[in-house]
C-alpha cells in the first residue's frame, strides 16, 4: 500500500460495535455489505452453472442421466437462480454498493441500515427459493417465467418459490431507492451530474428502472399467490380471467429486467475502456444520456415477448416498432466505445479483454433481438432454441462478462492484491471459445425449429446438441481457470497500489482495499 | 422471394435473411472497426493517446442512420405480416384443441383426428383453443406458430404448396410431457385429400377404439405397446390385477369394465399406485366407452 | 443546485388551510354520490373519475406537501403517471383489438 | 450538493418516502390495470354486482379516511409548531379513524362472506364470469388497501410513542412527515377505490 496507508486502515480492519462473523453480518458499511453480495451471489451462481451444465448433459442423452420430471424442475430453478438471485441484484448489490459511494465521493449510501435490510431480505428470498427446491412436492416446474393458468395448477412448491421471487423483487426495490436517493443528495462538492463517472449514470436509470418495474412484478406474483391459495381465478378462464392478461403484467417487469441486468454491466464497460484506452470516453454525454433513453423506452415494449401469445395484430405492430427503438441508444453505446479506442493507446490487461468481448457477444445478442423483435422471423423463432441462443448472448455474454471485466479491474481495490494476468487472459480465451461453441449452435438449432424447454427431441438435432454440450465443458473449464486465479490471487497475490490502471476516477484515489469512511476529507471535484 | 413448403414459409424465410443480412453487416462492420483500432491504437503502436472528446456530427450520424436502418428492418418484419395473420374467406377451416399432452383437429364434417391431413394448394385455417393450459402449435418447416389458450381462439392459416409429411411440435411449455406433445401435419396431394375425406373409417387404424382414444388424448398419457408414459400402458390392462390407492389406502383390485369406467369418468377416485393423480376428467359417452372398451379388450 | 431552491418540508401546512381542504374534500364526497345516484348522464363514470382525480390532486397538494416541492419531484410524480397510463394504453391495444 | 450530516438528511429522507409511494404507485397500478380490463370487457356484471355493494357504510369510510388525513396533516404541523401534546392526540385520533375504516371493511366483509360470496366459494362459482371477477377483484383490492391502512395504523402507533419519548421534535420530524405522506398516499388510493366499486352502478 502506498503511503496513506498508516493513518487511515482498510474496511476490513475496521472495529465496529460487534466482533467477529457478526461485525460483518450486522455492519453497515456499503463496502462490507457489498462483499457480502458477492459472496452470495457467487454462491447462488455456481448453483445455477452447475444446474446449466446438468441441464446440457441431459441434453445429450435425454432420459440417460435425469428423468423427464427432473429435468423441467431443473430448467426452471436454473432460469429462476440465473434470473431472480444472480444477474438481476447482480451488479447493483455487489460492485454498485461497494463502488457508487466512493465514486460519488460520499462515506456511505444515504439509508446504511436500509442497506442491510435489503441484503437480509436478499438472503429470506433466496432462502424460500431454495426452500422451494428441497420442500415436499418438489422444485418449481414452471420455467422461470410462472406462465398462469400452468403455474396455478402445476402441483409443485411454487407458491413458496413465487413468495421468496416476491421477497427478491423487495429488495431490489429497496436497493434502487436506495441507489437514486444516494445519487441525488450525497455526491461530493463540486460533482455536478455531468462529472458524475458512467458507472453512476448505469446504476442511476437502473435505479429508476428497479423502483418502477418490479412493484408489477410483485403484484402479479401475489395475484399467482392467490390464485393458488384462495382460489382467485384472475388468470383462469373458467372463471372469466385472461391468461394472455399475466403475460402482459408479467412481462411489464421483465422485460425492463432485462435492463437491470444490462445497464449497469454496460456501465462497468464504460469504465473500463477508457482507461485501458488512456484517454477519456468519446461522447460522454451520448453515453449517459441513452442510459436513460433505454430505461425509459425499455418500459414499453415487454409485448415483444408475446408476438404468438395470441395477443392482437394491432398490439403486436406497435410493439415490434418500439422494440425497434431501444436498439439505437444501446448502439450509440457500442459506437461510441468503439471510438474510444481511435488514437487511444491501449494497454492489454485482463479487464479489456473482459470489455472488448463483452461487445462482440452484446452485440451478437443484441442484433438477434433484432431479428426476434421483427414481426415475421419471431412467428418461426419464438419459443425455440434462437431464443435461448439470443438470451444467453445477453445476459452471460452481456451482463456475465462485464461481471468478469468488474471481478478484475476492481479486484486489486476490493481485495488489495493483485492476480497473474496470464492465467486470466488464458481463462478468458478458452472461455470465449466454449462460450461460442456453446450457445451458436443454439442459434442454428433454434432456426431449424427445436422448441426449448424440450426433455426429448427428433433425433435430427442431436448433433448440434452434442456440440452444444461439449461447449459446455470447454466453457466450464474456461471458468474454473478464472475462478482458481482469482481465488488464488485472494490469498497468495502481491499487494495492490492505490491505482493500478491510472484510473481517473475517484475510488482511485484512496488506498487499495478503501479505509472504513472512504475519505479522510470529503474531495471537492474541480475540472 | 424465396419459396418454401408452404405460402407463408417462404415469405417468412425471405424477411428473416433480409433482417439477418442486416444484422450481419452491422455486426462486421463493429467488429473489424473495432480489430482495427485495437491493432493500430495498441501502446507499443501508438504510445501517447490524443483526447478526443466529442464529434457532434458524428454523434448525430450514428443516432439518425441506426434509426433510419432499424426502421427499415421493422418494415420487412412487417410487409407480409398482415397476409400472413389474415386467412383469405375461403380458407378450410380446421378446429385445434390442445390438451395435456395431446392434438385433436376437428374437420368441418365433425371428424376428428390426431394427425392434421391438409391438401395441397387450398388455403387452411386452424382455429385453436386449449382445454387446460396454454400451449402453442408449431409447424418448423411453415415457419410458422402460434398459442392454444384456454377460454380463447387464436388462428393461423396456410397454403401448402409441397406435398409431405412435417414435424408439429408444442411449443409453450405446458407440464410434464411438453417435449413429448407432438403430432404430424400431412399435405396430400388435393385428390388424395378428398378421397381420405370422404372415408369415414380411418384407413390405417381401422378400429374404432383405438380412433377414440387417440382423438380423445388418451394415447397422449397412455401407450398400447406396454411401454410407460404419463400414465399405465393399455397393453395387458384388461381383465390383469392392479394395486390402487382409494382414500390413501392401498387396496388391488382386477381390471374390469366397471373399473376401467371408473377410471375414465372419475379419475381420482382410483389411482394407480406409481402414478400421479393427474389424469383429467374427458367427457366421454357411453357408445364411446363401450368402443373403448372392446379395443382394451383385444390389447390383453 | 436547483434541487434545493424550495423544500416542501420547511413548509408548515396551516391548521386553517387543512380545515378548508378538509372541507372541500367532504363536499366533493357528496358530489361524487349525488353524480352516481342521479345518473346525470351516461358520463357520470368519467366524471366520478374526476372527481377522485380532483380530491386526489387536492390530498397530494395541499397535505403532501406536493405544492410547496421543488419541480424534480412534480416531473417525477407527473412521469410515473404517464408511465403508468402508458402502460394502461399499451395492454388496451391488445384488449380492445383481440 | 454538500454532503449532508448521515443521520439527518431530512430531504434524503424525504425522497426516499417518495421514491418508495413511487413504487406503489405501480403495484396498485397493477390491480388498476386488471379492473379496467375486466371491467371494459363485462360492463354490465360489474354494473350489476356494484349496485350490491353497501353504499352507505363505503361513503361512511370514505368520510373517516378523508378526516383522518386531516388529523395527520395537522398533528405533523404541530410537531413543526412544537405543540406536541395536540400532535399525540391527533395522531391517536388518526389511529381511531384507521381502526374504524378497517371496523367497517370488517362488517362489509363478513356480511358479504355470510352470504357465500367469497373467492372460491360454491356461491360465487356459480355467478356469471363477471361477477366472479368483479368480487375478486373487491376482496384483492380493498384487502391489500386494507393491509397498507393496517400497517399505517401500526407505524402511527410507533409515532406516538416517538413523540412521547421526544425521539420526534420540532427540529426531527422525519419519521412523522414520512409517515403522514404515507397515510395521505393510502387514503388518495381509497379515493379511487370508492368510486370503483361503489359508485360505479
Ligand atoms: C440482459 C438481458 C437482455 C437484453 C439486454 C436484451 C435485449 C434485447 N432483447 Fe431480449 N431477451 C432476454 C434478455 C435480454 N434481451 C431474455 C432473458 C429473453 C427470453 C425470456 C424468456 O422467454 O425466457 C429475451 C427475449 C427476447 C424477445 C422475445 C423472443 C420470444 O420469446 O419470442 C425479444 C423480441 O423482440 C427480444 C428482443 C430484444 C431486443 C430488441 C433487445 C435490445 O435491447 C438489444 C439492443 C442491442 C443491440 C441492437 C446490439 C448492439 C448495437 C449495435 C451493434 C449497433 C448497431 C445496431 C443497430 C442500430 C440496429 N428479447
Ligand atoms: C445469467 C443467466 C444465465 C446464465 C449465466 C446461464 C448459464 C447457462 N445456461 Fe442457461 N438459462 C437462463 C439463464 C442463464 N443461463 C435462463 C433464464 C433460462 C430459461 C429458463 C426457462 O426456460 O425458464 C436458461 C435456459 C437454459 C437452457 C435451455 C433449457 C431448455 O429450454 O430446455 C440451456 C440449455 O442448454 C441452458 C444452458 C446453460 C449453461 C450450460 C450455462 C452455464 O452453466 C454456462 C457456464 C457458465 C459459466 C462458465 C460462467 C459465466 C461467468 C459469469 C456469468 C461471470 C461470473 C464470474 C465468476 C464466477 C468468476 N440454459
Ligand atoms: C394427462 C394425462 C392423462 C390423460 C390425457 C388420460 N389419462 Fe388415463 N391415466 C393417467 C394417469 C397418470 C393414470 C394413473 C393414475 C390414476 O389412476 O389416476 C391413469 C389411469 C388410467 C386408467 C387406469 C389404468 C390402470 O392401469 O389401472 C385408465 C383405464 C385410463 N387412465 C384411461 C384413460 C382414458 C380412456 C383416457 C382418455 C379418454 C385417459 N385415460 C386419458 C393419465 C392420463
Ligand atoms: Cu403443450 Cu407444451
Ligand atoms: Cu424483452
Amino acid at each position: 500500500m502506498e503511503s496513506t496507508a498508516s493513518e487511515c486502515e482498510s474496511f476490513y480492519h475496521e472495529k465496529g460495535k460487534y466482533k467477529g462473523i457478526l461485525s460483518w453480518l450486522m455492519s453497515t458499511d456499503h463496502k462490507r455489505i457489498g462483499i457480502q453480495y458477492l459472496v452470495a451471489l457467487l454462491t447462488f451462481f455456481s448453483v445455477g452453472v452447475m444446474l446449466g451444465l446438468l441441464i446440457r448433459l441431459s441434453l445429450i442423452a435425454p432420459g440417460t442421466f435425469i428423468g423427464q420430471e427432473t429435468y423441467n424442475r431443473v430448467f426452471s430453478v436454473h432460469g429462476i437462480i440465473m434470473i431472480f438471485l444472480f444477474i438481476i441484484p447482480g451488479v447493483p448489490v455487489a460492485f454498485g454498493n461497494f463502488f457508487l459511494p466512493i465514486m460519488i465521493g460520499a462515506r456511505d449510501v444515504a439509508f446504511p441500515r436500509l442497506n442491510r435490510f435489503t441484503w437480509w431480505t436478499y438472503l429470506a428470498g433466496a432462502t424460500l427459493v431454495a426452500l422451494s427446491l428441497f420442500a415436499a412436492g418438489g422444485a418449481p416446474d414452471t420455467g422461470w417465467t410462472f406462465y398462469a393458468p400452468y403455474s396455478i395448477r402445476a402441483k409443485a412448491n411454487i407458491t413458496l418459490a413465487v413468495t421468496g421471487v416476491f421477497v427478491l423483487g423487495f429488495s431490489s426495490i429497496l436497493t434502487g431507492i436506495n441507489f437514486v436517493t444516494t445519487i441525488h443528495r450525497l455526491r461530493a462538492p463540486g460533482m455536478t451530474w455531468f462529472k458524475l463517472p458512467l458507472f453512476v449514470w448505469t446504476l442511476y436509470a437502473t435505479g429508476w428502472v428497479q423502483l418502477l418495474a418490479t412493484p408489477v412484478l410483485a403484484i402479479t406474483l401475489v395475484f399467482i399467490i392467490l390464485g393458488r391459495v384462495f382460489g382467485v381465478g384472475f388468470f383462469d378462464p373458467s372463471k372469466g380471467g385472461d391468461p394472455i392478461l399475466y403475460e402482459h403484467l408479467f412481462w411489464t417487469y421483465s422485460h425492463p429486467a432485462v435492463y437491470i441486468m444490462v445497464l449497469p454491466a454496460m456501465g462497468i464497460i464504460s469504465e473500463v475502456i477508457p482507461v485501458f484506452a488512456r484517454k477519456k470516453i468519446f461522447g460522454y454525454k451520448a453515453v449517459a444520456l441513452s442510459a436513460i433513453g433505454i430505461a425509459s423506452v425499455g418500459y414499453f415494449v415487454w409485448g415483444h415477448h408475446m408476438f404468438t401469445s395470441g395477443m392482437s395484430d394491432t398490439a403486436r405492430i406497435i410493439f415490434s416498432f418500439i422494440t425497434f427503438l431501444v436498439a439505437v441508444p444501446s448502439g450509440i453505446k457500442i459506437f461510441n466505445w468503439v471510438s474510444t479506442l481511435y488514437k487511444g493507446s491501449i494497454v492489454g490487461s485482463a479487464p479489456i479483454y473482459f470489455a472488448l468481448t463483452f461487445i462482440f457477444l452484446f452485440s451478437i445478442g443484441g442484433l438477434t433481438g433484432l431479428i426476434i423483435g421483427s414481426l415475421e422471423p419471431n412467428l418461426q423463432l419464438h419459443g425455440t432454441y434462437f431464443i435461448v441462443a439470443h438470451f444467453h448472448y445477453v445476459m452471460f455474454g452481456g451482463a456475465g462478462f462485464a461481471i468478469l471485466t468488474a471481478l478484475h479491474y476492481w479486484f486489486p481495490k476490493m481485495f488489495g492484491r493483485m492476480y497473474p494476468e496470464r492465467p486470466a487472459k488464458i481463462g478468458w480465451f478458452i472461455l470465449f471459445i466454449g462460450f461460442n461453441v456453446l450457445y451458436f449452435s443454439m442459434f442454428i438449432l433454434g432456426y431449424e425449429g427445436m422448441p426449448r424447454r424440450y426433455f426429448d427431441y427428433p433425433a435430427r438435432y442431436f448433433p448440434l446438441h452434442l456440440v452444444s454440450t461439449i461447449g459446455s465443458w470447454i466453457l466450464a473449464a474456461g471458468l474454473a481457470i478464472i475462478a482458481g486465479n482469482l481465488l488464488r490471487a485472494l490469498f497468495k497475490g502481491p499487494k495492490a497500489p492505490a491505482d493500478p490502471w491510472g484510473g481517473r476516477t475517484l475510488e482511485w484515489t484512496i488506498p487499495s482495499p478503501p479505509p472504513a469512511e472512504n475519505f479522510v476529507e470529503t474531495p471537492v471535484i474541480r475540472d | 422471394m424465396i419459396l418454401g413448403p408452404s405460402n407463408v414459409a417462404g415469405k417468412i424465410e425471405t424477411s428473416f435473411l433480409i433482417i439477418t443480412a442486416a444484422c450481419v453487416v452491422l455486426l462486421v462492420a463493429v467488429t473489424i472497426t473495432m480489430l482495427v483500432f485495437i491493432y493500430k491504437y495498441n501502446r507499443r503502436r501508438n504510445p501517447v493517446p490524443e483526447d478526443i472528446e466529442e464529434n457532434l456530427p458524428l454523434e448525430v450520424a450514428w443516432t439518425v442512420l441506426p434509426t433510419l436502418l432499424v426502421l427499415g428492418m421493422f418494415y420487412f418484419g412487417w410487409v407480409d405480416f398482415d397476409y400472413i395473420r389474415n386467412p383469405p374467406k375461403d380458407a378450410m377451416p380446421i378446429d385445434v384443441i390442445a390438451r395435456q399432452w395431446s392434438w385433436t383437429f376437428k374437420y368441418q364434417d365433425g371428424r376428428q383426428t390426431d394427425t392434421l391431413r391438409v391438401p395441397v394448394g387450398r388455403p387452411v385455417k386452424l382455429v385453436m383453443t386449449s382445454e387446460d393450459v396454454i400451449h402453442s402449435l408449431f409447424i418448423p418447416a411453415y415457419r410458422i406458430k402460434e398459442d392454444c389458450v384456454p377460454g380463447l381462439k387464436t388462428h393461423l392459416w396456410f397454403n401448402a404448396d409441397q406435398t409431405g409429411t412435417f414435424d408439429i411440435f408444442c411449443t409453450e411449455y405446458c407440464g410434464l410431457e411438453h417435449s413429448h406433445m407432438r403430432a404430424k401435419l400431412i399435405a396430400m396431394p388435393a385428390t388424395d385429400f378428398a378421397a381420405w375425406y370422404k372415408t369415414k373409417e380411418e384407413a390405417e387404424g381401422t378400429n374404432k377404439g383405438l380412433e377414440l382414444l387417440r382423438t380423445k388424448g388418451c394415447l397422449g398419457c397412455h401407450t398400447t405397446d406396454g411401454t410407460r408414459k404419463v400414465g399405465p400402458t393399455f397393453k395387458g390392462l384388461y381383465g390383469s390385477n392392479v394395486t390402487v390407492v382409494t382414500n390413501g389406502k392401498e387396496r388391488t383390485t382386477a381390471a374390469n369394465e366397471d373399473y376401467i369406467e371408473r377410471s375414465v369418468r372419475n379419475p381420482g377416485a382410483d389411482v394407480v399406485k406409481g402414478y400421479p393423480n393427474i389424469m383429467p376428467k374427458i367427457p366421454v359417452t357411453d357408445e364411446e366407452l363401450k368402443e373403448i372398451l372392446e379395443y382394451l379388450e383385444t390389447l390383453k | 443546485m436547483a434541487l434545493n431552491a424550495t423544500e416542501g418540508g420547511d413548509h408548515i401546512g396551516s391548521y386553517r388551510t387543512y380545515f378548508f381542504i378538509w372541507a372541500a374534500l367532504m363536499l366533493l364526497l357528496v358530489a361524487t354520490i349525488v353524480v352516481a345516484k342521479v345518473e346525470v348522464s351516461k358520463y357520470s363514470v368519467l366524471l366520478n373519475l374526476f372527481i377522485a382525480t380532483v380530491k386526489a390532486g387536492l390530498v397530494l397538494f395541499f397535505f403532501m406537501h406536493l405544492k410547496y416541492e421543488n419541480w424534480f419531484l412534480k416531473g417525477v410524480l407527473f412521469m410515473v403517471l404517464v408511465m403508468l397510463a402508458s402502460v394502461i394504453g399499451l395492454t388496451f391495444s391488445d384488449v380492445w383489438y383481440r | 450538493m454538500v454532503q449532508a450530516e448521515k443521520q439527518r438528511d431530512r430531504i434524503g429522507a424525504k425522497y426516499g418516502m417518495w421514491l418508495f409511494l413511487f413504487t406503489e404507485i405501480l403495484f396498485f397500478g397493477g390491480m388498476f390495470l386488471l379492473y379496467s380490463v375486466y371491467r371494459s370487457k363485462y360492463p354490465v356484471e360489474f354494473h350489476a354486482s356494484a349496485a350490491e355493494e353497501n353504499l352507505l357504510l363505503g361513503s361512511i369510510n370514505t368520510a373517516v379516511l378523508l378526516t383522518s388525513s386531516l388529523f395527520i396533516a395537522v398533528a405533523i404541523s404541530a410537531v413543526k409548531k412544537g405543540n406536541y401534546r395536540l400532535s399525540v392526540i391527533l395522531q391517536g385520533a388518526t389511529i381511531l379513524m384507521g381502526i374504524v375504516f378497517l371496523g367497517i371493511k370488517a362488517v362489509e366483509w363478513f356480511e358479504k362472506i355470510a352470504r357465500g360470496i367469497y373467492p372460491n366459494s360454491p356461491v360465487l362459482d356459480k355467478m356469471s364470469m363477471g361477477e366472479i371477477l368483479f368480487f375478486g377483484l373487491y376482496y384483492v383490492m380493498t384487502g391489500i388497501h386494507g393491509l397498507h391502512v393496517l400497517i399505517g395504523v401500526c407505524v402511527i402507533a410507533f409515532m406516538v410513542y416517538f413523540t412521547l419519548t421526544g425521539n420526534i421534535t420540532r427540529e426531527n420530524f422525519s419519521k412523522i412527515e414520512n409517515t403522514g405522506l404515507y397515510w395521505h398516499f393510502v387514503d388518495i388510493v381509497w379515493i379511487y377505490l370508492f368510486p370503483l366499486f361503489y359508485l360505479i352502478t
